[in-house]
């Protein structure tokens, strides 16, 4: 639980210098922030085993720190330098650590969803007892791949968990204007898979219920959904002036701070007390200051590897990439 | 621009030029509607819908879930009962979950059902790179839409062409692919008035000159407009020739000045292979075989997915020095 | 009812001379025949007004039929005749009458459920009280495209009827093998539409099942969905050798060939006699008959419209179709 | 064929021969993997995967719901996790519903995340017209998958090079776009043996003739040897070169023929704009400009969606006499 509580902190913090930096032009692109997101984030992916497979979308920052990268890395990704995460070509919204099983965030909303359908089909494919984890949005539900993809991991029995992190919002549009059934996780009931629906913002409710559903994935290898509600404080992207959330509804959620709940929690049970509450907090602003510090000093990309990457077996050493075989 | 029509004094954003467009074409056709993702109360990711759920309503200013596939196939059964439905895909990106319906439906209906039915659709999508969104969101698809019969493909660089040719995308009886580019909203000029279309099939002559023509469209007209300012100031004139509709394709115009010049520099924001720039200058060679003193040169994006690193993005797309650095080795080739 | 069941024996026959004059090569391309799903068809279609929109599937001649398309019209449009009702362009796969409120058969599976969304919308747009009914097949409904459509029309209650011809076979695949829930019309529910399960071998159970769903469109803008379980006796295509399944299986749901039941019933309760019967026939006959000569008689499609109906307002008169603009 | 390596004496046909091509590498590695729609009971919807299932188990013989954006989907995790799939769409027309599979995900993984994955994934599917399947059953992607960065597209002529550049495509570790035609599935040769593997980039020379140069791939190779036969019963002697890949591309060895004849026509059955047959045109001006006695003809699809109706579907797609009278024209031209 102190771990939790330590990574929800060094999620807000990073993601709260993450802004900073890009305000100061250090970052490019979109950015997309998980702020208010912490427990849903931390809760899921602290419920599975560090070997199992996860897929996530574009607001990943969280979910990279979660399994363990190394934020240094992470912030180096987004400032695009060479010592990123994904060699500074990804950026924000391209996290991936495969040594980690982190297999990476997607920009096209509901793109990853059927590749954890293949990490899931892959275990089962060499009789492993991994689970496959893939994080989707409220918006990203009402895109027909998940409906295809719910349905192979239902029929053919893989082990996947179907993870919804519905912040009530695709964007500008709230979820009972895009959905209509908002109780997203009914979708899995279609396809005759198990679904529940869970307090996002309680970080102890989302680790008790993706544990079951992991342990029934792994155990009897059966699919199921997890339907999350939490709520993201900052608009949709940077670029988002979000003015289309009633101001009272985001205080209404805001009282209900998940690391808030949660430090007071953990000091009601007596696991810490506030001097350790004070530490964590410590420790974590020295961690991001660290991250930030170390993407500054780090060096850009070098030019001459622009289409380093394109192929595993190329055929051209053409620096702009070529498809044509050299002489 | 030579080109230019009666043109209103005041100079607004293509953005703005393309929400006139809208507004006022709803205005005068009641069929007329606008559906996509946040495009009524969030007004469009880039705001181009801004003000058109209030002064329309919720009736005809449609948001929608994340349902490329879905909403767009609403589109077209729509349009084949004789609404004239105006889509807004956020990106081009998102258009390849929708391209089904696209290809499949959109282009073909009338023709496979032997005329019995029109489809007349807008698809306005912005598409390019330069603001660091990566391989995912950084896609220039004119090629895949102009490789298809029975889509129109439109690809505006001015405030003026923007308004002018949405005005007649939404008039026009089949579907059209509208491509605007993300990197020219902000940009400011002049428009035309609610009776000013422009045409299909006409391209725009955007500057001319003696020594090389250099085609390109959307954003990449300012680009080469940049390159020959450079060039000028080295004694190299060149034209800059903008098609602005890539299907149907003013061929004529773009012959006509190369025939001239003998030379041609075809500028794309797109990959190379099967792309704008090898289509263009293939219909070149085939029109101006013998006037050409040396091949066309292309200047396009590298063949690779684009990097997220600001300094390798711009090292893949095509830059105005590398524009006139082509034109340079096209002009000393042919003074060999 | 009468003219349900002499419509159930035209597509019968008509059916089973196609079949024949596929194989005296007269028709080309994929030929899908609708035989044994004939209830399916004329029921829901007959609880239709005349005026409502239709999309359906590749294997739509029946369909075309049963909203009065004249047979011979359809038959010359498989011989690919310019007398054929597209004019010869589109075959046996692409048939639409627009006059008669027919948008057409596709055949991208799952394509023309969207279509029928869009034709639904226009009926609310212009706030007329016609519903949109669109027929697919068990394999389209795990196309995520139907979850998509679903969802808007629950979503902005349209007045569109979402009918699942469940045949039990996509293909060679049987619905068990390919859905993780059986019961189709389960999935309605995930979007809070109503949906229900009709015997697909009895006329009068769909066309009162449909009847039902058409008013609750009409009247209350309540969209749902259909699952008509049928069976087609043919292979799913011409050039399927139906292999697969098992004939005990094709014997059992021949037993009750949708025609004879309907026959004994209207016979039972005297709405017709045996005469009659035969009388119909005798008509029936002689129409596939007319519609067989009609086509074959008919003129082939003048090669100089080879490009005529790519666009409604084109710019070229290349005879093979050209993006350049003439001179 | 000149470049033919040592064959099998019994000749297969080239549905036999691809899935001989499966079964060798499926014995040899238990990574790789069948996965589709009916490729396992009803062994494909052209007959390719038969016998797989009896051999392999429904562990490596998938069938799959008709859920082409999902499966694909899958395949590609499966590929990210190490796995070795081979996807089997019924034909290239479906492919479109999983594109955003293709381009957003098999095409830019690797690149987007510094190279920490690979996709090792080949998607198999037949694709071309000729069979009345009229407009939504009978396209040709070459040009669209051409135009990925970060793809390899195949397109096997004959048995021999469909088993050997399949074999090739399983064991390579990049996305592989493996296109196949319909019209051949029956069409019979020789094949190599369990090693012999068809390099990709490399063009093979079906034919060798002073006169003109024809290139063409997949069916499009028979249509041109059709022509070749009746030129050379006119003392025209043709070039057919086969690239057998279009990325990578071997333009050394369709250059090097080119400059020989001085004379080109590109034969493709895929449209116009954008296409396949403008792509290699380009690439030929550009290597040859000074070579070429006149611009590269172009010999393709009509600028239409296919039709139905026999007569005018053959009317719509090249054929050996259109081909011929292509290169009759540029023999004349080059006599004035
Ligand atoms: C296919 C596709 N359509 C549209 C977009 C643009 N877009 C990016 S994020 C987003 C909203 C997604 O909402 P949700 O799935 O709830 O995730 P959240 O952003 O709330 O975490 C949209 C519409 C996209 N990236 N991909
Ligand atoms: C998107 C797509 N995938 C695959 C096919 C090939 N195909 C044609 S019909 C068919 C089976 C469809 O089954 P179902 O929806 O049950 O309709 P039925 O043929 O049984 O009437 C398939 C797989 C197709 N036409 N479109
Ligand atoms: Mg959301
Ligand atoms: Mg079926």
């Amino acid at each position: 639980m102190r771990r939790m509580f330590e990574t929800m902190w060094l999620i807000r913090r990073f993601e709260e210098r993450a802004a900073e930096e890009y305000m100061r032009g250090r970052i490019g692109g979109f950015l997309h922030l998980a702020i208010g997101e912490e427990a849903a984030v931390v809760g899921s992916i602290a419920a599975l085993r560090d070997d199992d497979p996860i897929t996530s979308t574009y607001r990943e920052h969280g979910q990279a720190l979660a399994r363990g990268s190394d934020p240094k890395a992470v912030m180096a990704e987004l400032f695009g330098r060479s010592t990123g995460i994904c060699g500074g070509l990804g950026g924000s919204m391209h996290l991936m650590d495969r040594e980690r099983q982190f297999y990476g965030g997607y920009g096209i909303v509901g793109g990853s969803i059927p590749l954890a359908l293949g990490l899931g089909f892959a275990i089962a494919y060499r009789g492993g007892d991994g689970v496959a984890l893939t994080m989707f949005g409220d918006g990203a539900a009402n895109q027909g791949v998940l409906a295809e993809s719910m349905n192979m991991a239902s029929l053919w029995r893989l082990p996947v968990v179907f993870f919804c992190l519905n912040n009530q919002y695709g964007m500008g549009t709230a979820v009972e204007r895009a959905s209509a059934e908002e109780d997203l996780f009914r979708r899995a009931e279609a396809y005759g898979m198990p679904a529940s629906k869970v307090d996002g913002m309680d970080v102890m409710a989302v680790w008790g219920a993706v544990g079951e559903a992991a342990r029934m994935a792994r155990e009897e290898r059966q699919p199921s959904m997890i339907e999350a509600r939490a709520y993201r404080y900052r608009g949709h992207s940077m670029s988002d002036p979000d003015t289309v959330r009633a101001s009272d509804e985001k205080e209404r959620w805001q009282a209900r701070d998940p690391l808030v709940t949660f430090e007071r929690v953990l000091l009601g049970e007596g696991v810490i007390d506030r001097d350790e509450a004070d530490a964590v907090r410590a420790r974590v602003e020295a961690q991001v200051e660290e991250a930030a510090a170390f993407a500054e000093a780090s060096p850009p990309v070098d030019e001459r590897e622009l289409a380093r990457h394109v192929y595993a077996s190329p055929w051209s050493d053409d620096p702009r990439g070529s498809a044509l075989m050299p002489r | 621009m030579t080109t230019a029509a009666p043109a209103q004094k005041k100079a607004i954003s293509y953005r703005e030029a393309l929400n006139q467009a809208m507004r006022e074409e709803m205005q005068r056709d009641p069929s007329v509607f606008v559906i996509g993702e946040d495009v009524a109360h969030y007004e469009g990711a880039f705001k181009v819908t801004r003000g058109l759920l209030r002064e329309f309503g919720d009736q005809r200013v449609v948001d929608t879930p994340i349902s490329e596939a879905g909403f767009v196939g609403l589109g077209i059964g729509a349009a084949m009962a004789g609404l004239r439905p105006i889509i807004e895909l956020m990106t081009v990106n998102f258009s390849i979950l929708a391209l089904d319906q696209i290809v499949n439906n959109a282009a073909k209906v009338r023709y496979m059902f032997g005329g019995q039915v029109a489809c007349p659709i807008v698809i306005r999508m912005p598409g390019g790179a330069g603001h660091q969104l990566a391989a995912q969101h950084s896609h220039s698809l004119e090629a895949w839409y102009t490789h298809v019969p029975g889509l129109k493909v439109v690809c505006p660089a001015t405030p003026y062409d923007a308004k002018g040719l949405l005005k007649t995308a939404i008039r026009d009886d089949d579907p059209v692919i509208f491509l605007e580019s993300e990197g020219l909203y902000a940009k400011k000029g002049p428009v035309g008035g609610p009776d000013d279309l422009v045409p299909f099939g006409r391209a725009a002559v955007r500057r001319e000159g003696r020594d090389c023509t250099i085609v390109a469209a959307s954003r990449m007209v300012w680009v080469a407009l940049a390159a020959a300012d450079l060039l000028a100031k080295e004694g190299i004139e060149c034209d800059v020739i903008d098609p602005r509709t890539f299907r149907p394709l003013d061929l004529e115009t773009l012959a006509r000045r190369v025939r001239v010049t003998g030379r041609a520099v075809v500028v794309d924001e797109g990959w190379p292979e099967c792309g704008i720039a090898a289509n263009l200058a293939t219909h070149l060679y085939e029109a101006c075989f013998d006037w050409l003193d040396a091949p066309v040169a292309r200047v396009g994006c590298a063949d690779v997915p684009m990097p997220y690193a600001r300094n390798l993005e711009q090292a893949a797309l095509p830059q105005a020095e590398t524009v006139a650095e082509a034109v340079r080795r096209l002009v000393r080739r042919g003074d060999r």
